[in-house]
């Protein structure tokens, strides 16, 4: 009885391990299952989805115009502060001032991609953009201004 | 058990003790020198056996402190919070539960690390997350530190 | 079968000897010379086997498990391995504060050594043996066993714990798995009387060991495989390593060059037993013949016979990384557990069967 | 830490410290061990590498921002965490989610928990020295991972839930593609048998080792599949359903071995009945918004919450003290790899330091979600 576990055993054991084996052994023989991406050569081909959320992106139209009032609910929503809007006082062609957006700070470095800022967003300035590959040699870069230079506020946005 | 008959019971192992029916389990405030045997006997009675205690921690209301003590019976299927006041804001202690349920070794630590409070006949108090020379306790609203940053 | 081949490397031999003869007349200075020239072609071939061993093992690694493996340096990263080489050659090889400096500096050299000595004995062709002793096997057998000083050496004088536990297991591991090794070993010298490898090859001209010797052989071989790959450290039996347990066992402290022995020595070490294994075996290199098919046969001579002994060896090597690329590990009581309770009972069951084998002449 | 003299070791023990930086530890956990040989006496756990005070930052984000913050405790639930903070955060507004949210909310939660379990069977295998499989369970949670980043925008950490329902709606391409991983899923699963389950190597190396008794279960308070293995009925989903988990037909996974071995099977099941939830919700999601109304600043009322959620791991629960302002008072994370973790020098007293691994890999701790 001893012995026919024994012999069982064994059997049972080399069943179990040529099996593991059979499968490694498939794959191996099988190179059209590699599922491998290679990511730097296929830049070309690679798309992200659209709702991926790799940075925080300002969309600017053919006239350098952008839809953000500066109302800082992004700046609110944001948990760790890497949004900073900083404001100015602009003179209309009616002669009414009105705040309008100088600059508006966003700090890649300390965005966690919650998209918070952007379902805060009463005007839709601001979205998640696609870029992903955001290694710089200095941090510093990582500062981003968001607002294009001398751009404008889109017209019929402020309603 | 319903809360009704939880209440009559805890009344009997504790006849001093309140209870507040808001949340959404029944909430019973006790005295700290009552807590251990008390806590005792909700896990020991036959009709109560609080067998797991499922969170443990501590709340700074500034005057005083608050332990809260979530308890739920794994075969009885039914949960009790037992909250036990600490008025000594300055060197606050308290009986430490871990003989009746291990895991409080482990929470107590944190809470003792968190806000120092000291848990009496704990096995081996020590700061779990921070260093041994830390200054202060983070999860006390009095807290202040040179490094923290306000939003 | 004594007709020279085309691709025989006995006459380049012979040829060198000849012109060396004619140069060098002092026959000291003669055997020095050709000494120097064995070690360093010795050298340059391991190495560069080592290169070869360790690109097949990542590619068959990353085949295994559905990935590409290396493909960036060389055609097809066949130069990913010089690269990482240079690496280590670049490296600093740290010595850690505490440790033994001679023994720690002395243990990755000795791992080496005793590693590329027991590749002297050694069949690679047709009359092409680097030392063809009498007592081959059991010159390889006593060899391969020293390792475990180089390893046990470098787990002490590390002065790391993790390396002395990867040491101590590798010790208890060593020695009992050479017990398996000797005997399954012993199976074929009985049968083919002889302890030299050359004579254990030409036993099997008409016909390789393992067809020849029915089941007994077959598990004889299957033993030692097992064996050997526990005698080398390899997955599952890498204990002494054990990456996710001791961090890397003995070789903890290494970096660098050092680092790099160790992996030489290893590397060295499974085309050592593939070796063994496929001159003992599968008939080293004698080619494949079905009795009955002389034109079949006659196209096996024409493969050389150092094709036939690399094929072999590759294919033991093979096995053996296949092995390494599907299991898990052992723990330490349960890989002393498969020795002594499984290996060794069969393998001494077996050897009993193969002496009434040899003695009634059972086999073919 | 430091220890009087005396305490340190004792004839013919040694200590050896696993960790903070070690291969089978899965981030930062520092194990104090006393051995004698390969014999574990003693296990005493150093935490603390990758605190970040959550709880003291929760106290200063409104409620609409904490949830992120949780996404970073127990990564690989995160949905899950995330989940039960903006459940805990209804429950005081005294709202719920829409329907269709919820089955949202339901789907990525299980899909979450697939590609956990995944993860955890793929370091299972690794820690134990087979590397191969690895590859395997990262084919399928790449699928997975690819389904969340194009309905969620992130991989690992979402943060895709928002009090009252979900960010956005699911992507139109959602369906076809959770049905196209069940039938992968499904199609390759015989591969996890074959190259680990029935392997005997493995078998032997997690059959009979890290017991630990449902009583010892029970009072260690460990929740999830670790307790599960251990006999005890501890699944939140039954226990206190939410997000209509109780209009789903799935089985509580019950095992009363409580080695490491029922603590591996009880996983491999819980893969089978995430994928049986899948099944049942892709074509029956409710149509619907996706959000319900909430103010624009979320106030609680003064009071205590308690939300507890079934992560991969065990049970989370989510501790909420409002004082009426619009951040929480104080906010305790009752996180399941704490409990689990102070287990672990109980079940692993007496075993080989090979074992540690199986019994630290079948426990799954996920390290942040420890200190948080």
């Amino acid at each position: 009885m001893f012995l026919k576990n024994y012999i069982g055993d064994i059997f049972s054991s080399i069943k179990s391990l040529l099996t593991g084996m059979k499968l490694t052994g498939y794959y191996f023989t099988h190179l059209k299952e590699i599922v491998t991406e290679e990511y730097p050569d296929n830049r070309g081909t690679l798309k992200m989805a659209e709702r991926f959320r790799g940075e925080v992106i300002m969309p600017h139209n053919e006239n350098n115009e952008h839809r953000c009032t500066g109302c800082q609910a992004c700046e609110l929503a944001c948990p760790n502060a890497s949004i900073k809007i900083v404001t100015k006082q602009e003179t209309q062609p009616d002669g009414k001032k009105k705040k309008r957006i100088d600059t508006f700070v966003y700090r890649l470095d300390m965005c966690t991609f919650c998209n918070l800022c952007v379902n805060a967003c009463p005007s839709e300035a601001i979205v998640m953009g696609q870029k992903f590959e955001h290694s710089v040699y200095d941090k510093k870069q990582l500062k981003k201004i968001l607002n294009f230079p001398n751009s404008k506020l889109m017209e019929g946005v402020e309603e | 058990m319903n809360a009704e008959e939880l209440k009559h019971k805890v009344t009997e192992l504790c006849p001093r003790a309140t209870y507040d029916e808001t949340g959404e389990f029944l909430t019973t405030l006790i005295a700290a020198p009552d807590l251990l045997p008390v806590m005792q006997q909700l896990a020991k009675d036959n009709e109560l056996h609080f067998d797991f205690l499922f969170c443990l921690t501590c709340i700074d209301w500034k005057d005083h402190f608050m332990m809260v003590y979530h308890l739920r019976s794994t075969d009885l299927n039914h949960c009790l919070v037992v909250k036990a006041k600490i008025t000594d804001t300055t060197n606050p202690e308290i009986e430490s539960v871990n003989d009746i349920w291990r895991t409080a070794e482990f929470h107590e630590d944190e809470v003792y690390d968190m806000f120092g409070v000291k848990f009496l006949n704990h096995p081996n108090l020590r700061r779990l997350f921070l260093e041994a020379d830390w200054n202060g306790f983070p999860l006390r609203k009095n807290y202040t530190d040179e490094n923290m940053i306000k939003l | 079968m004594n007709t020279p081949t085309p691709y025989s490397f006995a006459s380049l031999a012979t040829g060198i000897h000849a012109w060396l003869r004619q140069a060098i007349s002092n026959d000291t200075l003669l055997q020095v010379t050709e000494m120097v020239i064995t070690g360093v072609c010795l050298l340059v071939f391991l190495v560069l086997l080592c290169f070869f061993l360790g690109y097949m093992e990542r590619k068959v690694a990353a085949f295994m498990e559905i990935r590409l493996g290396p493909n960036r340096v060389g055609p097809k990263g066949s130069l990913q391995i010089v690269a990482d080489t240079l690496k280590l050659l670049f490296k600093e090889g740290l010595t850690p504060n505490g440790a033994d400096k001679f023994l720690f500096n002395l243990a990755p050299g000795i791992m080496v050594v005793t590693s590329m000595m027991a590749v002297a004995p050694i069949a690679f062709a047709k009359n092409f043996q680097i030392w063809d002793i009498n007592i081959g096997v059991l010159y390889v057998s006593a060899i391969s066993s020293m390792a475990v000083i180089g390893i046990l050496m470098a787990g002490w004088s590390s002065n790391n714990k993790y390396s002395l536990i990867g040491a101590m297991r590798s010790g208890a591991q060593i020695v009992s798995y050479e017990l398996s090794i000797g005997l399954s070993l012993i199976t074929i010298v009985i049968l083919s009387g002889s302890l030299q490898l050359s004579e254990i090859v030409e036993s099997q001209a008409n016909g390789w060991w393992i067809f020849k010797g029915h089941i007994p052989v077959i598990i004889a071989f299957v033993i030692f495989i097992i064996a050997s790959t526990a005698e080398i450290n390899r997955a599952p039996f890498d204990l002494t390593e054990a990456e996710q347990e001791l961090t890397g066992g003995f070789h903890t402290e290494y970096a660098g060059m050092k680092f790099a022995m160790f992996l030489l020595s290893e590397y060295i070490n499974l085309f050592i037993v593939s070796a063994i294994a496929a001159t003992i075996f599968l008939g080293g290199w004698m080619p494949f013949h079905i009795g009955s098919l002389p034109a079949f046969n006659h196209v096996m001579d024409y493969i050389p016979s150092f094709m036939w002994f690399f094929g072999k060896t590759f294919f033991i090597v093979f096995i053996i990384m296949w092995f390494r690329w599907t299991f898990p590990r052992l723990r330490i009581d349960q890989l002393l557990n498969l020795e002594w309770k499984y290996l060794l009972p069969i393998s001494m069951v077996n050897i009993l069967i193969v002496t009434a084998m040899a003695i009634f002449g059972w086999h073919f | 830490m430091l220890l009087a003299p005396d305490h340190i070791t004792e004839e013919g023990e040694f200590i050896i410290n696993m960790g903070p930086q070690h291969p089978a530890t899965h981030g930062v956990l520092h194990l104090k061990i006393w051995l004698d040989g390969e014999t574990i006496k003693k296990i005493e756990p150093q935490l603390g590498y990758i605190h970040r005070s959550i709880e003291k930052m929760c106290e200063s984000l409104s409620y609409r921002q904490f949830i992120y913050v949780t996404s970073r405790m127990d990564y690989l639930s995160a949905h899950m965490n995330n989940q039960a903070c903006a459940l805990a955060v209804e429950k005081g507004l005294q709202i719920e989610a829409t329907p269709r949210a919820q089955a949202i909310r339901v789907l990525l939660g299980e899909l979450t928990r697939l590609s956990s379990h995944l993860l955890w069977w793929a370091s299972t295998g690794l820690d134990l020295g087979g590397i191969t499989p690895f590859f395997y369970a990262f084919r399928e949670r790449e699928t997975i991972n690819t389904i969340l980043e194009e309905t969620c925008g992130t991989r690992l950490t979402q943060n895709f839930i928002v009090p009252g329902g979900v960010m956005y709606d699911i992507h139109p391409d959602f369906q076809k593609k959770v049905k196209d991983l069940i039938k992968q899923f499904r199609a390759n699963y015989h591969e996890y048998d074959e190259i680990l389950t029935g392997n005997v190597i493995f078998q032997n190396r997690l059959k009979g080792v890290g017991y630990i008794s449902k009583e010892d279960a029970i009072s260690y308070g460990c929740t999830g599949p670790t307790a599960r293995a251990s006999g005890i009925s501890c699944d939140i989903r039954k226990l206190a359903p939410y997000d209509g988990y109780d209009k789903l037909k799935f089985d509580e996974v019950i095992l009363s071995g409580g080695d490491c071995w029922a603590r591996y099977q009880v996983r491999m099941a819980e893969i089978i009945q995430s994928l049986n939830i899948l099944e049942q919700l892709i074509d029956n999601i409710p149509e619907g918004d996706f959000l319900a109304k909430t103010k624009n600043v979320v106030k609680l009322n003064k009071g205590d919450i308690y939300q507890r959620v079934e992560t991969a791991r065990g049970e989370l629960g989510v501790y909420i003290v409002s004082d009426g302002a619009a951040t929480p008072y104080r906010c305790k994370f009752r996180s399941p790899n704490f409990s689990n973790l102070s287990a672990i020098p109980h079940i692993a007293k007496g075993a080989k330091i090979g074992d540690l691994m199986a019994i630290m890999a079948t426990v799954d701790l996920v390290i942040p979600d420890i200190d948080r």
